[in-house]
């Protein structure tokens, strides 16, 4: 039997305005289990913790009632002065008198008779509350960033700056990601390469940094402080201690028709290359599929020429495996298919292209050098026709229903761009609404149609024609309510973005939740927009929703900060109200861990003595105490009640259902 | 019946939800006969959505409309502009009198060339 | 089916609120300190998470004698478990038509989404569904005899 | 193998050598189109008022006689087929429709579209195939042929599923079948002026120039459809710019039965 105390607050005139607290104290004293009742002015100053942690010592008070201001407020606050005066912390329970009793209430009769109820109620639940205990796991003080385009970047310095290791794993054969085939950034139109590299270069000479390109996470393991992951570094057929980044490989390479993937397979490549001139690592890769020896045998050319040997046409992925404390997932976005959108005419001629493509195209490092030709004949557009919102907006199931953001401003950026640098070229944009929201970004598009001369048309493209050469872009233009067709040389396609295909297979094994259009889930909209629902993961970049590039870094340094916060702990507390199974009462049906947002259920095989010396092994659950959030959800889908949550257990909320009904 | 209702029928009869509607206008963008059309595709869309539908009754566009396809095929959003058109044109010539096709006028029209499907389909659309 | 108690203007129902810790209950904690009144006949528990109300309590609730049940979380979309709300949103539609089917009137049961920035909100489903309760008079569906009794 | 044919009205008089060398192929090709017994006309048009019933009918009757007859129905003409297979979408997902359809029918079986609607080219594509038909040509075409598509096969393209709206390639494919050489055009999957022709020419017209003067700017020596209102068009309003054929013509003459 419990010895209980409980302690009515005044807050001033707050509640004692409208509760006649002594009257409650008083009428509570009857209460089976209560050894003590008592009230005060302010129960949270110093003096009423102290009346507190007294009454505990003094009476032996095995769980205490305060009756006050809302637990949000100050259950936190009782709870230390019970653990200092030798009470586990969770033996307190508040009933909330103030924000829904006497604020709420004008009469003092019902006011105080309801407070009495509410003190009661929680009464009836801390008589069965037990002692918990948080438990602590350690933490592993290195992080791990999935993705080394500017997010994954932007991270792994942050993270590295303040002390902790750090490895970039990166699928491609170099780090940059997306930004690294941009030609100049909005709204101040730096070299995107400039800005770049400088960092790339800063990561690989970084003592904490530790950069896995043309590797993938193949496994993950473990839980918060405590990632096991398993690392596949893929073979690429080059030694990379060895590789200088010479590059003769490829030029003497004699397979040289491999789509570039860099320049949007607007040119072609050896069968050894090194994606671009500022790669990191500045490593060489073959891809097999390309490579004459690896198909034929016959050829090791790039072995011959190789100056330090580095070529090795045998190299297997291997696999390691690594601990981490937090993870940072930032796998970056593709531009979508157009396979149905026929009618821009993409898939059937060459001078229709991606606003992607148009950034390589105009690139000084790109297929071109920078100068802006059709890739059909290689000759100057006179007349260039932008179209946006290309799959974007679209709920026809073509497409996809969100709104890329970034399109209008590196369209109104290419259109700047092309009228500057070619003032004789025509320029116009197709548009469905101009979202140029952010600072100094509808001043920039406002720009392009007023200093630049761009021919903003409000309307949509129906279809893009090929007469004699020439690309007729039949659309509407609403505001004189027309039906216009420009004969243009190039049509540019705002194409929607779409995460990085990679991400469903990462996002299944760190179980971190996933949307209908395949982004991340973040754990709240507003408030905690960096961190996944799963602990110790967080999201940076358009992986988490479509975003340029200012908003992902600072996605990126907000990744950082918390995962610092995360790693300058040794230990980490757990919660201590969690879901507990009763591995007696489960049948390993799995429904609890199907409803688990958070991977904390799995099954264990156990063994289990029946009596007469027999024993029996059944599969039963375990919930991960550092990994539940407790939100009980298990609870309830449990078909056996098998699982319990601490603190809010079933017993517990009945006996305030039944304490409220029986006023 | 009142305005309400009309606009009510029309909506029902169409079969399509016209707030939807993001006001792109690739539906005329696309439109063959948009010149051809005094109320353009995204306006039977727009104008139904705001209830002005004495427009819409009164348009000849009704007649050009060659429930082609092409708007409902490039919608972004699932509408379709080519049933709010046939929406109209069932509403005006099933009222008595309003008939776009007259059947004592076809043997003028009809020469040895004329297909079947071409008399009934225009007879289908025009007349009720 | 009215009950001869309901014209008795005293009647005061019992209401049983189920609040999550992060959304609803914080909405009525603002209620409170915006001075939002509602009836004093509404009784909140806090619950971790609107789905963590195993539809027994809702069940114990009535047979203890409460004359209504609500549940109130965060909207669909912004749980702060990711998705309970949704578990909740299904549990209950399915369970407040068995209750119907019973005979305790789908008005008794509600689901309501409020978050910690409604507190107007909270305050105006609580004064509705008080009122709805109350004409719906006492519910006797369900009620242990021996708890009504013993009042 | 034999199928459930649905010929239509306008086979049955102006369209006659669609219809005519339409079976003399599918009989060289081992098919045997069985025509449905009391067929009456589809209507020609699709009507998409929700309330329109009556005018659906006769398409379900010919669905119903075919479901019970072998479970598909064959069509040639493309209006047929446009209307044959929107209804059947219908009584297969609109309850409302379809329940109002099964009461004025008052058939012994209820019908919720259970009947395949499937096209000559389809049939042609997918239970004869195209290499089948490739080694069955004894006159090779030799020429260079520009499909007409229309909108009736294509669109909407979520019910019909005939082919990638806006860059179709099946006819392309059964020209190629046949030996003679595809002409891509733009202007192949629009509109040709449909029935407003009766009423006003001048859009037709229009219509039907632009689409034959893009098929003959890339190349094409005459011009092939599936529809008895589209040769009219191109035909009579499109001007003498290119010969229009039905695409059975050809198929015949290519496997040596056109007699």
């Amino acid at each position: 039997m419990q010895r209980i105390g409980v302690f009515i607050c005044w807050c001033g005139s707050n509640i004692a305005a409208t509760v006649d607290v002594k009257k409650v104290a008083e009428t509570i004293k009857a209460e089976p289990g209560v050894v003590y009742s008592e009230n005060y002015q302010y129960m949270c100053s110093e003096n009423g913790q102290q009346l507190i942690k007294n009454a505990i010592k003094e009476h032996n008070l095995t769980a205490i009632v305060v009756g006050a201001c809302s637990p949000r407020m100050h259950e936190a606050t009782f709870r230390k002065a019970a653990e200092a005066a030798g009470l586990n912390p969770y033996m307190v329970e508040i009933a909330n008198i103030r924000e829904h009793c006497s604020w709420i209430h004008k009469d003092m009769d019902e006011a105080t008779e309801k407070a009495v109820v509410l003190v009661r109620t929680a009464i009836a639940k801390v008589k069965l509350n037990a002692p918990l205990m948080s438990g602590e796991s350690p933490v592993v003080k290195r992080a791990l960033v999935i993705g080394g385009g500017i997010a994954g970047i932007q991270a792994a310095l942050d993270i590295a700056d303040a002390g902790f290791e750090v490895d970039i794993v990166e699928k491609n054969a170099t780090i940059g990601g997306r930004m690294a085939q941009l030609d100049k950034t909005f709204p101040t139109l730096d070299c995107s390469a400039c800005i770049l590299t400088p960092k790339m270069v800063d990561c690989a000479q970084h003592e904490k940094i530790d950069i896995l390109s043309y590797s993938e996470v193949e496994e993950v393991k473990g839980f918060v402080g405590n990632f096991n992951v398993k690392i596949r570094r893929k073979a690429r057929y080059v030694d990379e201690t060895k590789c200088t980044g010479c590059k003769i490989c490829m030029e003497k390479c004699p397979s040289k028709k491999g789509l570039n993937d860099f320049n949007m397979g607007l040119n072609t490549r050896p069968a050894i290359y090194i994606p671009f001139a500022q790669a990191i690592p500045n490593v060489a890769v073959i891809d097999p599929e390309q490579c004459i020896k690896m198909k034929t045998g016959k050829c090791g050319i790039c072995q011959k020429f190789c100056g330090v040997g580095a070529i090795d046409y045998t190299q297997k992925d291997e696999f390691i495996d690594r601990q981490y404390g937090a993870i940072v997932v930032a796998t970056g976005f593709k531009p979508i298919a157009l396979d149905n959108f026929n009618e821009y005419g993409y898939a059937d001629n060459k001078d229709v292209i991606t606003s992607l493509e148009l950034e390589r195209l105009m690139n000084a490092a790109g297929p071109s050098d920078g100068v802006l030709v059709r890739p059909s004949d290689g000759k100057h557009p006179k007349v260039i026709t932008f179209i946006q919102c290309v799959g974007s907006r679209d709920t026809s199931g073509c497409g996809k229903p969100y709104c890329s953001k970034i399109c209008c401003m590196y369209t109104a950026k290419h259109a700047m761009l092309i009228r500057e640098k070619y003032p004789d070229t025509e320029v116009h944009v197709f548009y469905i609404d101009v979202r140029t929201p952010g600072k100094n970004y509808d001043e920039f598009y406002r720009r392009a149609a007023e200093q630049y001369g761009v021919d903003y048309i409000k309307g949509m493209v129906g279809k893009v024609y090929n007469v004699n050469g020439k690309l007729m872009v039949q659309g509407s233009n609403l505001i004189d309510n027309e039906q216009i067709t420009i004969e243009s040389d190039l049509v540019v396609l705002a194409t929607a973005i779409e995460p990085e295909p990679s991400v469903r297979k990462i996002a299944t094994l760190l179980t971190a939740s996933i949307d209908t259009n395949n982004f991340l889930t973040e754990s709240h909209a507003k408030l905690r927009p960096v961190e996944s629902p799963t602990a110790g993961v967080y999201l940076a970049g358009v992986c988490q929703g479509p975003k340029d590039i200012p908003e992902t870094v600072s996605q990126a340094s907000a990744c950082a900060a918390k995962v610092i916060g995360l790693l300058v702990k040794d230990k980490l507390k757990t919660n201590a109200c969690v879901a507990t199974p009763d591995e007696m009462m489960c049948n390993g049906c799995s429904q609890c861990a199907n409803v688990c947002a958070y991977g904390a259920i799995t099954y264990v095989e156990k063994e289990f003595r029946l009596g007469g010396g027999k024993t029996e092994v059944r599969r039963v659950v375990s919930v991960n105490p550092a990994v539940c959030q407790g939100c009980g959800a298990c609870t309830v889908t449990c078909p056996s009640g098998a699982m319990d949550l601490k603190g809010f257990s079933s017993k517990q909320i009945m006996s305030e259902v039944e304490a409220i009904c029986k006023m | 019946m009142t305005k309400q209702e009309r606009i009510d029928n029309l909506l029902r009869l169409s079969g399509t939800d016209v707030k939807k509607c993001m006001k792109c206008g690739k539906c005329s963008g696309r439109c063959p006969a948009f010149n051809e059309m005094d109320i353009k595709p995204h306006q039977f869309v727009s104008l139904l959505a705001q209830g002005k539908i004495e427009i819409l009754l009164g348009s000849d566009a009704i007649w050009n409309c060659l429930s082609c396809m092409a708007c409902v095929e490039r919608c972004p959003r699932g509408v379709a502009p080519a049933a709010v058109v046939e929406a109209v044109r069932d509403t005006v010539v099933r009222a008595q009198g309003k008939n776009g096709l007259k059947a004592e006028d076809i043997p003028q029209i009809v020469d040895e060339f004329i297909p079947q499907q071409l008399l009934v389909s225009a007879y289908r659309k025009y007349n009720k | 089916m009215q009950d001869v108690t309901t014209g008795n203007k005293e009647f005061k129902p019992n209401i049983v609120a189920f609040c999550c810790n992060w959304c609803s209950y914080a909405g009525a904690d603002l209620a409170g300190s915006s001075r939002l009144t509602y009836p004093a006949n509404v009784k909140i528990i806090r619950v971790p998470c609107s789905c963590r109300v195993n539809p027994m309590f809702v069940l114990k609730a009535f047979q203890q004698g409460a004359d209504g049940v609500i549940l109130c979380g965060c909207h669909p979309g912004d749980c702060h478990y990711v998705t309970g709300n949704y578990y909740t949103r299904r549990r209950m539609a399915l369970l407040f038509s068995f209750l119907n089917y019973m005979g305790i009137e789908k008005e008794r049961t509600r689901v309501e989404w409020v978050s910690a920035a409604e507190g107007a909100k909270f305050s105006a489903v609580m004064n509705d569904f008080v009122k709805t309760v109350t004409e719906l008079g006492e519910n006797k569906r369900l009620t242990d005899l021996r708890v009504k009794e013993g009042k | 193998m034999k199928i459930c044919y649905y010929p239509g009205c306008t086979l049955k008089t102006k369209a006659k050598e669609l219809d005519r060398t339409a079976r003399l192929a599918a009989a060289a090709l081992g098919v045997e189109m069985e025509e449905i017994e009391n067929w009456q006309c589809c209507g020609a048009v699709y009507p998409m008022g929700t309330d329109e019933i009556a005018t659906k009918l006769s398409a379900v009757r010919a669905l119903d006689y075919a479901k019970h007859n072998g479970g598909k129905l064959l069509t040639l003409c493309s209006a047929c087929h446009n209307v044959i297979k929107r209804t059947n979408e219908d009584m297969k997902s609109n309850a409302d429709i379809a329940f109002r359809a099964n009461n004025y029918l008052k058939l012994e079986e209820t019908y919720a579209g259970e009947t395949e609607v499937i096209h000559y080219l389809e049939m042609l594509k997918n239970e004869v195939g195209f290499d089948n038909i490739k080694k069955a040509v004894v006159n090779p075409l030799n020429r260079k042929i520009g499909a007409y598509y229309g909108c009736l096969l294509l669109r909407p393209s979520g019910i019909m599923a005939f082919d990638n709206p806006e860059n179709p390639t099946i006819i392309e494919d059964f020209i190629r079948a046949l030996g003679g050489t595809p002409v891509v055009y733009p202007f192949r999957n629009e509109c040709c002026g449909a029935y407003v022709s009766l009423k006003n020419s001048e859009l037709p017209k229009k219509k039907s120039e632009k689409i034959l003067a893009s098929a003959k700017e890339k190349g094409a020596e005459e011009v092939i459809t599936a529809c008895p209102l589209c040769l009219y068009n191109l035909q009579v309003n499109g001007g003498d710019i290119l010969p229009v054929k039905y695409f059975t013509e050809l198929l015949a003459e290519a496997l040596g039965v056109k007699a």
